[in-house]
């Protein structure tokens, strides 16, 4: 796996304690090899993944995000991942607004049987991380990085509403 | 000491302070104005208007990292490392009144017992070159606070704009070694010019209204809460008022433990959330906007007066009207509260 | 009779049983409306509508629960008030709404960037039928108000009020404009220059909340989870990444809430465009959902309910 | 917080991949932790004793164990911290095995993903808190659904073992599918005559109450206290006073409707008691068909009934039971083989199923047990046998072998020649499926001793030759085409979920499979427990089983649940969702989203309206705490300061002291 060759990139995952967490077991006891950029976060439930921890996630500088729940219909708690898939569509949609490239979120459905499937998904989620290579930190690291911001902006370049104003 | 400064100077001077100091100017910024660090090649908004934000951030930061504690092995003790703050600033073309705000501060943050450092420490290192306003806006009171749009007290080195220039004037040491510079001219008789203009000023903001009875007439209504339960039906109890205020000088200090190492920080706080006075037994003196609207307004117009010689904590720049949400006026409550029929 | 005359008279009807009955009146300067609490007659005559009456008067609601107090409203800000009373957070009974059929409010930016010089200065000004004129700094300006209107004015497809006691004034048959230009061309922008506005934008944000509490539908106010220590969400610490934090739970708490009043642009005292994340948020809402906030009663926001099939979600395939 | 690390090597499992050592020293500078130790094995006996030495020596006050999963060894070592003396919520586990060692290749990369998985459950336990399990009791009352030969077992079994239990069957009469069999593999000895003595048992058994022509109407509640409620549909019969003498069945001139017990081959009068060891032996009116419920004329019943129990008013009667358990055991029903076009979807007579030729051979059957034709009653000497019809089969979606077909197809071809000597039997077959006690011996008897004649292949079609059957098929082992002349085929159906199995999981809260069989809590280690706490499963409702494995399961089941209601109290898991009502601004938003009602509307004593939990029903998912935007409801164990702690450690945020 090319990903293992390379720096490991901070790839966070959200998984739910009775399948996804068990489908990584799964894929553990059959020794299905995986990049180890992936730490995983056991929750009780897909319903229990607030989209803000990914969020928070990404702007603490995560250079991806990937949750896994229980297939529809499969909840341990009946409607968990219901709720779940509501949320997290609504996050992944709503990302590009804030210029972060969506593809560093990820959701999908793992059952404790289907190690195989989670190998599959963690190998091409860290692959597409390592594409997109290390995101870019919300808080500019320098004083050059924001005074680059700040004069950009008091020449009145980026806002869309406001730009008639500085004219 | 009074000099001549063209406007193309003045940028220059500004470009001449930045690399030596840390400089912040008023900045359109994306429909509004702001302080921001100068950089060269930034467009500078001196004249438009007054910036939304104070420029109390140079000697009173939103954020201030008093000391960050880092932890190598548990054996050993952790390490904590105060962050005083370092360098010179410079403000550039903020209004007296901004300027003027942190002298509200001084008597707080430095008295015979308590001195804070980081304060007076910023408050050393830091010039205000303030420009006088020629015309002032619907919001500015400032001469009812015993001020003027052309009130050196607070600035280092006042600017009054005359034609293609600015007359400026040293009011302080530190002002006058500024002034030095080359960039400055003789000013000639344009010291005349800018007396007559900031006098036009004056005059334009008509009468000042008389905050006398404020402190005692504040203090009659304070179990009143009818009085300021009708004054504060508008607000929205946000912290738009305090935040932008020259003169706020509440603070919050918080710890943010990241685990293996953690800081410090101390924080702008505002006594119109409900958080400010929330007791950790869950009890909320201040529990409803009304006790917090009558704090605020208290605290300017009453209890800092009756602490501080009668000096009023407001400098009367008028941003927490303008730049309220739903325009509660200050001017209106205490005035309210001075005409209130007992 | 005038569309104000006629308010104040369905006001004059109600008052005697009412609290108080939520209005605008003229604020600090001719150009600003501030609320006004009309308690007695005497309050009525101050009481102003038209297009600086800008503040979305629903907000205020929670605040007086319990109690019985009238609302005049303006087509979008009904819907706020329908939202309330669809998540039960306000009972139809304890609101006489007065409705209005609104022919759009300002955007006291696009004022400002339409004058000679900072409406600060502003001397007179007159309300026409489609103008506005503006005495700032000694000069005067006429301004079409076509072109002064407040964004959601252009897209608004609800001018009158939805529910209402009284519906005050004559219905309009809408013509929203499909999208805002400036929403599309900030859609437009590549990730990069979306993330370094918003880097520089958020850089400004001092936290002030105002955003927060102009909005109708955040009725945690209090117990924000922004302000809290437990659950400690955002730092305290000014940064843009917690000042973004803070927009993003705003964002997600309103997310299918959300009745897109502008109140929380309007107030930010730093000219933030928050509406641009709003905006986009209720287009996925309704790409997604069907579903748009306020606009009929009895309605569930989206994101408390669920179906088993949901016909616009593709399942996650790898 | 003074915290202890315990870094399992597993053996070489985890040390193989993993530098358990120097994780151990990294641990070492995580704050609040005061040791650090690697261990062999950290579950084995001396494992858990090192841990407890350290708890008291070192007076730790939480433990962090990096091992296998924690699906595996949470509670082993929540016992032992327990038994340190600690509350067992004050621990945290790093799965740092099936998650690390076992799925990365290189070691530093592991050593490195270890320690910060440490990390992680480091900075969640401390924020951890002692949690209390609330205390709670148990009606001691089983329900058992299901009358089958499972039901009936697992019935039985807890009765005995002193409990109460209602017995809900579906049907007029309990006995399921054995009732309905001729003989049982491998002795071939009479089904009903084994079944029988169980079904009176259940009738005569003081601590069973039997709800017959019953089904599940709605369950509430959890564990120990479930509330039930049973509809009893109407059999125009009192039973109170039923005899069962039988006279109105003889009298009952309506014979138009097929007999479902007799699988349709026969009529039944329309008051019936569907087979003479029928319990409770009554009789019940079927409504479709009876000429007084339908025109209204006839009525010769109730005046014959020397009881005077025929009631035509009669109606459904919903009955509530409180039970603390449950055992499912809904069986399975027979695959519709008319998806099949190559067996004539219908089209021949004398194409059955292999569950209407037990009835054929069945002395108590529509033939007395002399096996006839159904088209022309004629004896068949040609019987050919087609097995795996609708099973072991994607084409119509049953991928799954059913188990019992091979068994029962060798045991109807020795019936054949033991009821017709001159007879020749002929199974097509994929595989003799025939594992278990004297089962293989059995399959070898039929064709060696009763000379059945097996043919491996798929049958590709039947017509018909004049009074015959044509079966062609392949003879995969000849590699030829094969055409049998039959006078009789018998088709051996597979076993799929039961009608209404997916309808009675949602009222239970046990998922089925993809197939409509339950799912079990764990395929090997709990085959009869379900993920729903007090639910269990017995025979083929949780997947196709013989009679023996049936009564086993039914046994099992009886067992987990004597084992729970023997407890005096039961413990709810305190991990669950508390309010803050400081808080809370009663929006009632979490009470919308909870899927187990575990939340209710209360007034603080200010009139204001406030969330509360229910501790015992809440389940512990945490959709309520998203849910709340101002974070008033939290869920214990998985706070979100907890979660965030994670996340935290795994991405600090970035400090950056800003000026502007």
């Amino acid at each position: 796996m090319p990903a293992q060759d390379v720096r490991e990139l901070r790839i966070v995952g959200f998984l739910c304690n009775w399948c996804s967490y068990g489908g990584a077991d799964t894929a553990g006891v059959g020794r299905f090899t995986q990049p180890t950029d992936l730490r995983i976060i056991r929750v009780p439930c897909s319903g229990r993944i607030d989209p803000l921890f990914i969020v928070r996630a990404l702007m603490n500088g995560a250079d991806g995000v990937l949750v896994s729940g229980c297939h529809p219909r499969d909840c341990h708690y009946a409607e968990g991942n219901f709720y779940a898939r509501r949320r997290l569509e609504m996050l992944k949609r709503f990302l590009p607004i804030t210029g972060i490239d969506e593809r560093r979120f990820e959701y999908t459905w793992v059952s404790a049987s289907e190690g195989q499937r989670w190998q599959h998904v963690v190998t091409e989620f860290t692959r597409r991380i390592h594409e997109l290579g290390p995101a870019p930190s919300f808080n500019p690291k320098s004083d050059v990085d924001w005074n680059a911001l700040a004069v950009k902006a008091s020449q009145g370049q980026g806002c869309p509403c406001h730009g008639s104003i500085q004219a | 000491m009074e000099k001549f400064i063209t406007k193309d100077n003045l940028y220059r001077l500004a470009e001449e302070l930045a690399a030596t100091c840390r400089v912040l100017a008023p900045v359109a910024d994306c429909g509004t104005v702001t302080f921001r660090r100068f950089q060269p090649g930034m467009v500078l908004d001196l004249h438009s208007r007054m910036a939304a934000v104070s420029p109390k951030a140079a000697t009173f930061p939103q954020t201030e990292t008093l000391l960050v504690v880092k932890r190598e092995i548990p054996e050993k003790k952790p390490e904590i490392i105060e962050t005083l703050p370092e360098g010179k600033n410079v403000v550039l073309g903020c209004r007296p009144c901004g300027a003027r705000g942190k002298l509200i501060f001084d008597p707080v943050y430095e008295t015979d017992k308590i001195k804070d450092p980081y304060y007076l420490q910023r408050r050393r290192n830091t010039v205000f070159i303030s420009l006088a306003c020629d015309r002032p806006e619907t919001t500015c009171f400032c001469h009812s606070v015993g001020s003027g749009p052309a009130d050196p007290s607070g600035s280092d080195v006042l600017l009054t704009l005359v034609g293609e220039g600015y007359v400026a004037r040293s009011v302080t040491p530190e002002g006058e070694e500024i002034m030095k510079l080359a960039l400055f001219s003789d000013a000639g008789d344009k010291g005349k010019e800018a007396d007559a203009k900031n006098a036009k000023a004056r005059e334009m903001m008509g009468e000042a209204h008389d905050y006398a009875s404020a402190p005692a007439k504040l203090l009659a209504r304070f179990d009143d809460m009818d009085f300021w339960l009708a004054q504060s039906a508008k607000c929205i109890s946000c912290g738009a008022c305090t935040y932008m205020c020259p003169t706020c000088y509440c603070f919050n200090i918080t710890d943010d433990d990241l685990g293996l190492s953690s800081q410090r920080i101390r924080t702008w706080d505002n006594c119109m959330s409900h958080t400010f006075t929330l007791e950790g037994s869950g009890h909320n003196p201040r529990s409803t906007k009304a006790h917090r609207l009558k704090n605020r307004v208290g605290h300017k117009f009453s209890y800092y007066p009756d602490l501080h010689k009668g000096v009023i904590a407001c400098c009367g720049c008028g941003r927490c009207i303008k730049q309220c949400p739903t325009g509660v006026d200050i001017r209106q409550i205490v005035k309210a509260a001075q005409e209130y029929a007992e | 009779m005038s569309q104000l005359d006629d308010l104040k008279t369905a006001i004059k009807s109600r008052l005697g049983e009412l609290e108080c009955v939520i209005g605008w009146e003229q604020g600090y300067d001719p150009l600003h409306a501030t609320p006004l609490f009309i308690r007695s007659e005497a309050d009525l005559d101050r009481l102003i509508i038209g297009p600086l009456a800008v503040h979305n008067l629903a907000t205020y609601l929670t605040g007086w629960k319990g109690k019985k107090v009238g609302v005049v409203v303006k087509g979008c800000d009904s819907r706020s008030v329908i939202e309330l009373m669809n998540e039960k957070l306000v009972s139809r009974d304890d609101v006489v709404i007065f409705g209005l059929c609104c022919d759009g409010v300002v955007s006291q930016r696009k004022i400002r960037a339409a004058l000679p010089a900072d409406p600060g200065f502003v001397e007179s000004v007159e309300i026409g039928a489609d103008s506005l004129k503006v005495t700032v700094a000694g000069q005067a300006a006429t301004l079409r108000l076509a072109d002064v209107q407040a964004d959601k004015c252009l897209v608004c497809d609800t001018p009158d009020a939805i529910v209402s006691d009284f519906l005050i004034g004559k219905a309009h048959t809408p013509a929203p404009a499909p999208s805002l230009k400036c929403q599309d061309e900030f859609e437009a922008k590549s990730d990069a220059e979306k993330f370094a506005f918003w880097q520089e934008t958020m850089g400004r944000c001092i936290r002030c909340y105002a955003c927060r509490n102009a909005c109708p539908m955040c009725v945690c106010r209090d117990y924000c989870i922004a302000t809290s220590r437990d659950p400690l969400w955002v730092s305290q610490e000014n940064l843009p990444s917690e000042n973004m934090m803070f927009q993003m739970i705003h964002v997600s708490h309103l997310a299918g809430r959300c009745t897109e009043c502008g109140e929380c642009e309007r107030a930010c005292p730093v000219d933030i465009p928050l509406m641009l994340l709003r905006r986009y948020m209720n287009k996925q809402v309704r790409d997604v959902f069907k579903h748009e906030a306020g606009k009929a009663l009895d309605q569930t926001p989206p994101l408390l309910t669920f179906k088993v099939e949901e016909e616009r979600i593709n399942e996650r395939g790898w | 917080m003074r915290i202890g690390v315990f870094i399992c090597h597993c053996g070489s499992n985890i040390a193989g991949t993993v530098d358990c050592p120097s994780v151990a020293a990294t641990a070492l500078t995580y704050p609040d932790v005061v040791f650090s130790t690697d261990t062999m094995y950290a579950c084995s006996e001396p494992g858990q004793d090192a841990i407890i030495q350290a708890v008291k020596d070192k007076n730790l006050d939480g433990v962090v164990v990096a091992s296998c999963t924690p699906r595996m060894h949470e509670q082993t070592f929540r016992r032992a911290v327990e038994r340190a003396g600690l509350n067992r919520y004050m621990f945290e586990m790093a799965n740092i095995r099936e998650h690390v060692s076992w799925i990365g290749k290189t070691k530093d990369l592991n050593t490195g993903k270890a320690a910060e998985l440490v990390r992680m459950a480091v900075e969640k336990l401390r924020r951890n808190r002692p949690l209390v399990a609330k205390r709670f009791e148990t009606v001691k009352r089983v329900l058992v659904i299901g009358g089958g030969v499972a039901g009936i077992q697992a019935a039985l079994d807890c009765a005995d073992g002193g409990q109460e239990v209602v017995l809900v069957e579906r049907e007029q009469s309990i006995g399921g599918k054995m009732a309905k069999l001729d003989k049982t593999f491998p002795t071939v000895d009479c089904s009903s005559c084994v079944l029988g003595p169980k079904m009176v048992d259940i009738a005569q058994h003081p601590n069973i109450t039997l709800y017959t022509c019953s089904e599940v109407e709605s369950v509430g509640g959890y564990v120990g206290n479930f509330q039930v409620t049973v509809r009893r549909k109407s059999t125009y019969v009192d039973w109170t006073k039923c005899t069962g003498c039988g006279l109105c069945v003889e009298k009952c001139p309506s014979r138009k409707h097929p007999d479902p017990f007799n699988e349709n081959l026969c009529n039944a009068p329309s008051i019936n008691i569907p087979f003479p060891q029928a319990i409770p032996k009554k009789a019940a009116i079927n409504a479709s068909s009876c000429l007084m419920l339908t025109k209204g004329k006839c009525g010769l019943c109730a005046k014959v009934c020397p009881v005077k129990c025929i009631d035509f008013e009669q109606k459904d009667e919903l009955v509530n039971v409180d039970v603390g358990a449950i055992v499912v055991a809904t069986g399975y029903d027979l695959f519709d083989w008319h998806k099949y076009p190559q067996y004539g979807e219908g089209r021949y007579k004398d194409v059955i199923t292999s569950m209407q030729y037990e009835r054929l051979l069945s002395a108590s059957g529509p033939t007395g047990g002399h096996i006839k034709r159904p088209s022309d009653g004629k004896e068949p000497k040609n019987v050919v046998f087609i097995q795996c019809v609708g099973s072991r089969d994607k084409s119509v979606d049953r991928p799954y072998c059913s188990g019992f077909c091979c068994m029962y197809t060798a045991k109807q071809a020795i019936l054949t020649k033991d009821h017709i000597p001159d007879s020749q039997s002929y199974v097509f077959y994929m595989d003799i499926r025939s594992p278990g006690k004297m089962y293989d011996e059995f399959t070898r008897r039929a064709m060696e001793e009763y000379g059945a004649q097996y043919v491996r292949g798929r049958v590709a079609m039947i017509y018909p030759k004049g009074d015959k059957l044509v079966v062609r098929g392949a003879d995969t082992l000849a590699g030829t085409q094969v055409e049998v002349p039959a006078d009789l085929v018998v088709l051996a159906v597979g076993a799929e979920s039961a009608k209404g199995a997916v309808q009675l999981g949602e009222k239970l809260r046990v998922a089925p499979d993809q197939y409509g069989f339950f799912v079990e809590s764990h395929p090997k280690l709990k085959p009869v427990e379900t993920n729903t706490a007090g639910v269990f499963l017995a025979g083929a409702c949780q997947g196709p089983k013989d009679i023996p494995a049936s009564v086993g399961q039914g046994s099992a089941a009886a067992s987990k649940v004597l084992g729970l209601l023997s407890k005096a109290m039961l413990e709810s898991d305190p991990a669950v969702s508390r309010v803050n009502p400081a808080r809370c601004v009663g929006c009632g938003k979490c009470i919308q989203t909870c899927p187990f009602g575990a939340i209710k509307e209360i007034q603080d004593r200010f009139g204001n309206p406030k969330a509360e939990v229910i501790d015992t029903v809440c389940q512990g998912c945490g959709i309520c705490t998203v849910t709340c935007p101002q974070g008033a409801i939290q869920l214990e164990h998985f706070t979100d300061n907890q979660i965030l702690a994670e996340v935290n450690a795994l991405c600090p945020p970035k400090m950056f002291a800003n000026f502007e």
